[in-house]
């Protein structure tokens, strides 16, 4: 039984090292396709050294303390001391080493921070793209004013430019996640975050809300599809001569609590509306006040429920 | 209100729910009422202010609260290892995982902790009882009342769904109406009370009650936890009393705090929650280091390393926690310097913790290590709680958060620290504690059973959940991509073990009262610590006499002078407390209180609240002095208990 | 352990549990120094939120607030002289003090149910804007404790009249003077975080 | 500390006439002097600490030693302050200042909002 007890712990600290080293390439986290992903790699990789380092010594010694000192017949006497009650000097220093790799994470870890607050240093040749990203009770809307578009559960992006995120909500609180490009950040009404995101690699990447804001939660996803420029600017021509106009009565529609196709408009809600903004925090609140207690009874395999991937 | 809003209808799970809870409930009166147990049960345990019962009381509720946050789990793992089965539809899903969150912690964790203080601090530091026995029953009783409260909801009313963290303005009146999110409010303030008054209660007794000549650096280190853990509690309940406050009344009297409307600040529920919310983690995990370091030195048969290292760490960590709430919302878009200064902060807690680690690994140095079950949990939390610390460290670096936040990554981050902490840590300590409380000990061979059921079954379920998350999984679906089903499926599987190892832990207690060995001596497992020096079962007041104490380790010491707790010339008639009938009563009527509450019945709520003022008047004019245990009565109970 | 009685101090302090039961107050007191630390917290963050209300500057008058506290600082101030002559030993004198301070208790509530009821008029209630709903909150919580005093007060005067100056009854007393004085503190800090700083900003 | 013994209570007086005092003196620095705003609030919360100073040395015995609390009292107003400012000063850091951001047209509406009627 003792010994199971270490083997036991070897053997988990084993999988659970192969499943790391060979997982790496394919999870999503470790396969940025942009700069600001690819950044939050390189720290989380950086920091996992240290973690791998500490958990190491600690199983090790772990092992050989219950290993070595477990009671058993025949042990040398001289193996037992039970009055040690401390060492000031071995306490300083595994007091010490802590606080160094505290100290060692600490410093790129601000300058990560720092760094993501602003565009990324790779797309300094032109200006960011700006798109509004709205979130309302469960779906997205991206407006692009500059190209005066608007899309809705999916989202088009050229890439290596920055994309400079404006996050807002027209109701609860949402997180806008786009795994494959790099870390989330909060949407709330009344409030504008800002989140800067790159895509170097073209492709269709997963994004979603994943902060839980209520029964359709799980379905307020959407595609990203990064192309480039020229593919881009083509597809922006495209929705602007094909698509309609955005009303504001079809907008009002739309932000009723439910699920929705994906949809592409030739205006944004923006001329009537910014949730961002101080003004625009209750309206959608003021118009779907009833709406919202009542239930969608989403369940899994309901196909009606799931976003279509039309219009594009 | 017609009867089919009253009560959640049209879901067959919550049928059978309604149904087991009418089974369970009539079996129950019909065994009293058949075993003629009602006044026994009334006068014993309903109205009993005795520390040792009052704990019994907790952690049999923690147990059966366990049992719901557990089946909970089981059925959020079915739930997503078939998502194609439609075993549970999205809003179902919600309720669920938000009631898993707030009963484990709330009404699991913390209670069962509690029960083991309430046992256990008086009796390590030689009192009598708590300072303020009345009011620790009063606290049990909020603390029941509130979890029932919490725990009718899913078949009256319908259950929260907003998640524990409850956040707005999803949990504000305008996008979650109805009575579901109002459970909640109520449920967690009541309980709320009650831990507050614990709080206080343990202090001053821990402060006030030593046994003559125990210096606070004398006391064992259970009860150093104890303390700085209830001065987290003094200090961060009334935030979270705040917090919930302002949200009923945003909720039931149309403020507008974390509102849409009105200029309302949702985001302030967020900080207020997390300001209460972090320091509640380490007012469950400091209790369970306390618990470690006395089972690891009892059995480790060696006298725990480092001691004032561990307390000093045990205050750094409780001074930190409320220096780093904002971790849990980096993601707001607070700024860089706002993430910067709460990134360091937190990780600056791993540097006490990581000594307090390697304090218990050179406790082990020289030891001579007994396997015992209570051991082997101890032993086991600390590999498995260092896997949950070092990805701790790596959620508290902010730039790296924005990828780990509200993914699975997080999820399976605190409940390595909080199963392998707080969970482990309750299993040892009841465990251990066992023999003191009931007489005699729990089986050895089935308890390693449902250890290593347990044991596995956690690592099974949870390793995996760091990989899904970094896959991308966020928390809180109930649908998932097909990439994610593997891992998932592999999680079901180690959560079902999980639950195997507490079906075996339950059966051991019932086997282990019909077959188990009936302790004679009230030292078990040759402890150290003056809990051990009283007999088996343990008299009503505790000790009879106390020798002087000087140093740690208090009963060891007395082992070797040939002390007892029982020295006849020095006997004295001891004071003791009556029983009383008011706080079960008391807080009856706070609970009626609530409950009209969250139906919005004002008027109700207002006729209880007064309700609750008369008792406490009434409790004002009670000059009840207790009475006192004759000397003759202590000499018969004592060597009728120590065989003399 | 009750039956070690100290034979010289304070009566309050002679038994454990009169030490006890203090001291275990003024934990009490520590938990409620947060309880409304929590509310100045939140009254700070929706400073200025008054959305379409009125703002601050034009409902708060120094007059009746200069007025509610002078009553609060005397009343704290008559407490203590009642303190001081429980432990002088003077029975007659603790009610007749004590009597005052809830008076002026009574005076100090009447004024601020006056003032919630003007600004109620003037278009500034609870449910008007965030940054209201916290002021109504953070007063109103320091008026229903005043309230929950005067209650208290008026139960223990009855005990003093029935049993006198016992290590019970002044345990009593004094931990209602510690209550007293706290809420002063607290009143202090809403007169000059929220009247006076509502005034100038 | 205490003053049970004598017949007058001169420390209670004291105190009673500082704490007049120093309430007319923030009224007047908030509400007759011409100080810049910054300097007021923190003139006037300087004032309410030494006041409150005063209810808890001069009027509620924090530190009389015949209480058998030893510096537990003075303990816990001590923590209970350091906790009040971390609430206080925690939640305007984290709460305010952080949805600043220094781009285009958008920003800081809700400050504008908050203080268009200062």
């Amino acid at each position: 039984m003792k010994h199971m007890t270490k083997n036991k712990w070897f053997s988990f600290f084993l999988i659970g090292a192969v499943m790391l080293l060979s997982g790496c390439n394919q999870l999503v986290v470790f396969d940025p396709k942009g700069p600001v992903a690819q950044s939050q790699k390189d720290l989380i990789m950086y920091s996992l050294i240290f973690m791998m380092i500490i958990v190491v010594v600690v199983f090790v010694l772990f092992a050989f303390m219950v290993y070595k000192f477990r009671d058993r017949p025949n042990r040398k006497s001289s193996d037992y001391d039970p009055d040690i009650h401390g060492n000031t000097m071995i306490e300083i220093i595994w007091t010490v080493i802590p606080l160094a790799i505290v100290i060692a994470l600490s410093i790129p870890t601000v300058q990560t921070i720092y760094d993501l607050e602003k565009p990324s240093a790779e797309g300094t040749d032109e200006e960011p793209l700006v798109i509004y990203a709205t979130s309302a009770d469960w779906k997205w809307f991206f407006s692009y004013p500059e190209q005066n578009i608007e899309t809705v559960n999916y989202l088009h992006i050229p890439t290596g430019r920055d994309i400079e995120f404006r996050l807002s909500s027209a109701d609860s609180m949402a997180a806008l996640w786009i795994p494959a490009l790099g870390g989330q950040k909060y949407n709330m009404a009344g409030m504008e975050t800002v989140l800067y995101l790159q895509a170097d690699e073209p492709g269709v990447y997963d994004g979603r809300n994943s902060n839980f804001n209520g029964e359709g939660f799980a379905k307020q996803t959407f595609k990203v599809h990064a192309e480039s420029k020229e593919q881009f600017e083509d597809w922006v021509q495209s929705i602007q001569i094909e698509k309609p106009a955005l009303t504001q009565e079809q907008y009002d529609t739309l932000l009723e609590p439910g699920l929705t196709n994906t949809m592409a408009f030739s205006s944004t809600h923006l001329q009537w509306v910014d949730h961002g903004t101080n003004e625009g925090r209750d309206y959608s609140i003021e118009r779907h006040e009833d709406a919202y207690g009542k239930l969608l009874h989403l369940e899994n395999i309901n196909k009606s429920n799931q976003p279509q991937e039309v219009g594009e | 209100m017609q009867l089919d809003e009253f009560f959640v209808t049209g879901e067959p799970l919550i049928y059978g729910g309604m149904v087991s809870i009418v089974l369970v409930t009539s079996a129950i009166i019909f065994l009293l009422t058949y075993l003629k147990r009602w006044g026994w049960l009334w006068r014993e345990w309903l109205t009993t202010v005795d520390h040792k019962k009052i704990g019994i009381m907790y952690i049999l509720s923690a147990l059966a609260m366990l049992f719901r946050g557990g089946v909970d789990a089981l059925m959020m793992r079915v739930q997503l290892a078939f998502p194609n089965m439609n075993f549970l539809n999205s809003q179902h899903y919600n309720e669920i995982f938000t009631t898993h969150g707030t009963v484990m912690i709330i009404f699991m964790a913390m209670p069962f902790l509690v029960g083991l203080m309430n046992i256990i601090v008086p009796l390590q530091i030689g009192a009598r009882d708590f300072a303020f026995p009345f009011v620790n029953a009063v606290s049990f009783w909020s603390f029941f009342f509130g979890a029932m409260l919490f725990n009718i909801s899913f078949v009256i009313g319908g259950s929260p769904d907003a998640g524990w963290t409850s956040y707005t303005p999803l949990a504000g009146a305008a996008l979650s109406p109805g009575p579901g999110q109002n459970f909640y409010l109520m449920g967690l303030q009541l309980a709320g009370i009650g831990t507050l008054a614990t709080g206080i209660n343990l202090m001053v007794t821990i402060l006030k009650m030593r046994a003559p000549g125990m210096k606070m650096f004398d006391m064992p280190i259970f009860t150093w936890s104890t303390l700085v853990t209830s001065f987290i509690i003094i200090f961060a309940f009334p935030i979270l009393t705040v917090a919930l406050a302002l949200l009923t009344i945003d909720r039931i009297f149309g403020s507008q705090f974390f509102t849409l409307t009105g200029e309302g600040m949702p985001m302030m529920w967020a900080n207020l929650f997390w300001m209460w919310g972090h320091p509640e983690v380490y007012i469950v995990i400091l209790p369970a280091f306390g618990i470690f370091s006395e089972i690891i030195a009892t059995f480790a048969r060696k006298q725990l390393f480092g001691y004032k290292a561990m307390v000093w760490s045990m205050i750094l960590i409780a001074g930190l926690s409320f220096l780093v709430w904002v971790h849990h919302f980096f993601t707001m878009g607070a700024g860089a310097l706002v993430n910067s200064v709460f990134s360091v902060s937190t990780m600056l807690i791993a540097v006490p913790t990581g000594v307090k680690i390697f304090n218990w690994l050179a406790t082990l140095y020289k030891s001579r290590i007994q396997m015992t079950t209570a051991m082997m949990w101890s032993l086991a939390f600390i590999p498995s709680f260092v896997i949950g610390g070092v990805t701790g460290v790596m959620l508290g670096m902010a730039a790296a958060d924005y990828q780990f936040h509200n993914s699975y990554f997080l999820i399976a981050h605190f409940h390595y620290v909080l199963i392998a902490g707080t969970v482990f840590a309750c299993f040892a300590g009841l465990v251990y504690w066992y023999p003191k409380m009931f007489g005699h000990k729990l089986n050895e061979r089935i308890g390693k059973h449902s250890f290593w059921w347990f044991l596995i079954g956690f690592h099974v379920c949870f390793f995996p959940q760091y990989f899904v998350g970094l896959d991308g999984m966020p928390r809180r679906v109930f649908a998932i991509l097909p990439e994610w089903m593997p891992l998932n499926v592999i999680s079901t599987v180690g959560a079902f073990g999980m639950g195997v190892g507490f079906v075996i832990f339950v059966y051991n207690i019932y086997y282990s009262y019909r077959y188990s060995k009936r302790e004679e001596k009230g030292d078990a497992w040759d402890g150290r610590t003056l809990e051990w020096a009283t007999p088996t079962p343990v008299p009503f007041y505790n000790f009879a006499t106390l020798p002087e104490i000087n140093g740690r380790d208090a009963f060891l010491s007395m082992k070797k002078n040939n002390e007892t707790t029982f020295d006849e010339e020095r006997l004295e008639p001891i004071h003791m407390p009556s029983n009383t009938g008011q706080p079960i009563i008391m807080m009856a009527i706070l609970a009626f209180a609530s409950f009209a509450l969250v139906f919005e019945w004002i008027g109700l709520a207002v006729i209880g609240l007064i309700g609750t003022l008369i008792m406490m008047g009434i409790r004002s004019f009670d000059y009840d002095d207790g009475y006192h245990v004759e000397v003759d009565e202590i000499k018969k109970i004592e060597r009728s208990a120590r065989g003399l | 352990m009750s039956t070690h009685e100290l034979k010289t101090g304070p009566l309050e302090y002679r038994t454990q549990e009169g030490q006890m039961s203090i001291l275990g107050f003024w934990i009490f007191l520590g938990a409620e120094v947060v309880l409304f630390s929590t509310l100045f917290a939140t009254y700070a963050v929706l400073f200025g939120r008054t959305a379409d209300a009125p703002v601050p500057a034009d409902l708060f008058e120094p007059g009746i607030t200069l007025v509610m506290t002078f009553l609060l600082l005397t009343s704290s101030f008559t407490c203590g002289l009642a303190i001081h002559q429980m432990r002088a030993g003077s029975l007659k004198g603790l009610i007749t003090w004590l009597v005052i301070t809830l008076g002026l208790g009574l005076g100090f509530l009447g004024f601020e149910i006056y003032e919630f009821i003007h600004y109620a008029h003037e278009g500034a209630t609870l449910q008007s804007s965030s940054f209201w709903s916290a002021f109504f909150v953070l007063a109103g919580t320091h008026g229903v404790h005043v309230t929950l005093g005067i209650g208290w007060a008026v139960l223990l005067i009855i005990q003093l009249v029935k049993r006198g100056l016992t290590p019970v009854t002044s345990r009593k007393v004094f931990v209602i003077s510690l209550y007293w004085h706290f809420l002063d503190v607290i009143w202090i800090f809403i007169f000059t975080s929220v009247y006076l700083i509502g005034m100038v900003v | 500390m205490s003053k049970n013994t004598k017949h007058v209570p001169v420390q209670h007086i004291i105190g009673f006439l500082l704490s007049i005092v120093l309430t007319l003196l923030a009224v007047w620095a908030a509400l007759g002097s011409n100080l810049p705003v910054a300097w007021i609030i923190i003139a006037i919360m300087a004032l309410a600490i030494i006041q409150a100073g005063i209810q808890l040395f001069m009027f509620m015995h924090m530190t009389e030693s015949s209480s058998g609390g030893g510096h537990v009292p003075w303990n816990m107003m001590f923590h209970g302050f350091v906790l009040a400012a971390i609430i206080v000063a925690g939640s305007l850091f984290t709460m305010s200042f952080g949805f600043h951001h220094d781009h285009g047209s958008h920003t800081d509406h809700q400050e504008e909002s908050s203080h268009q009627h200062d």
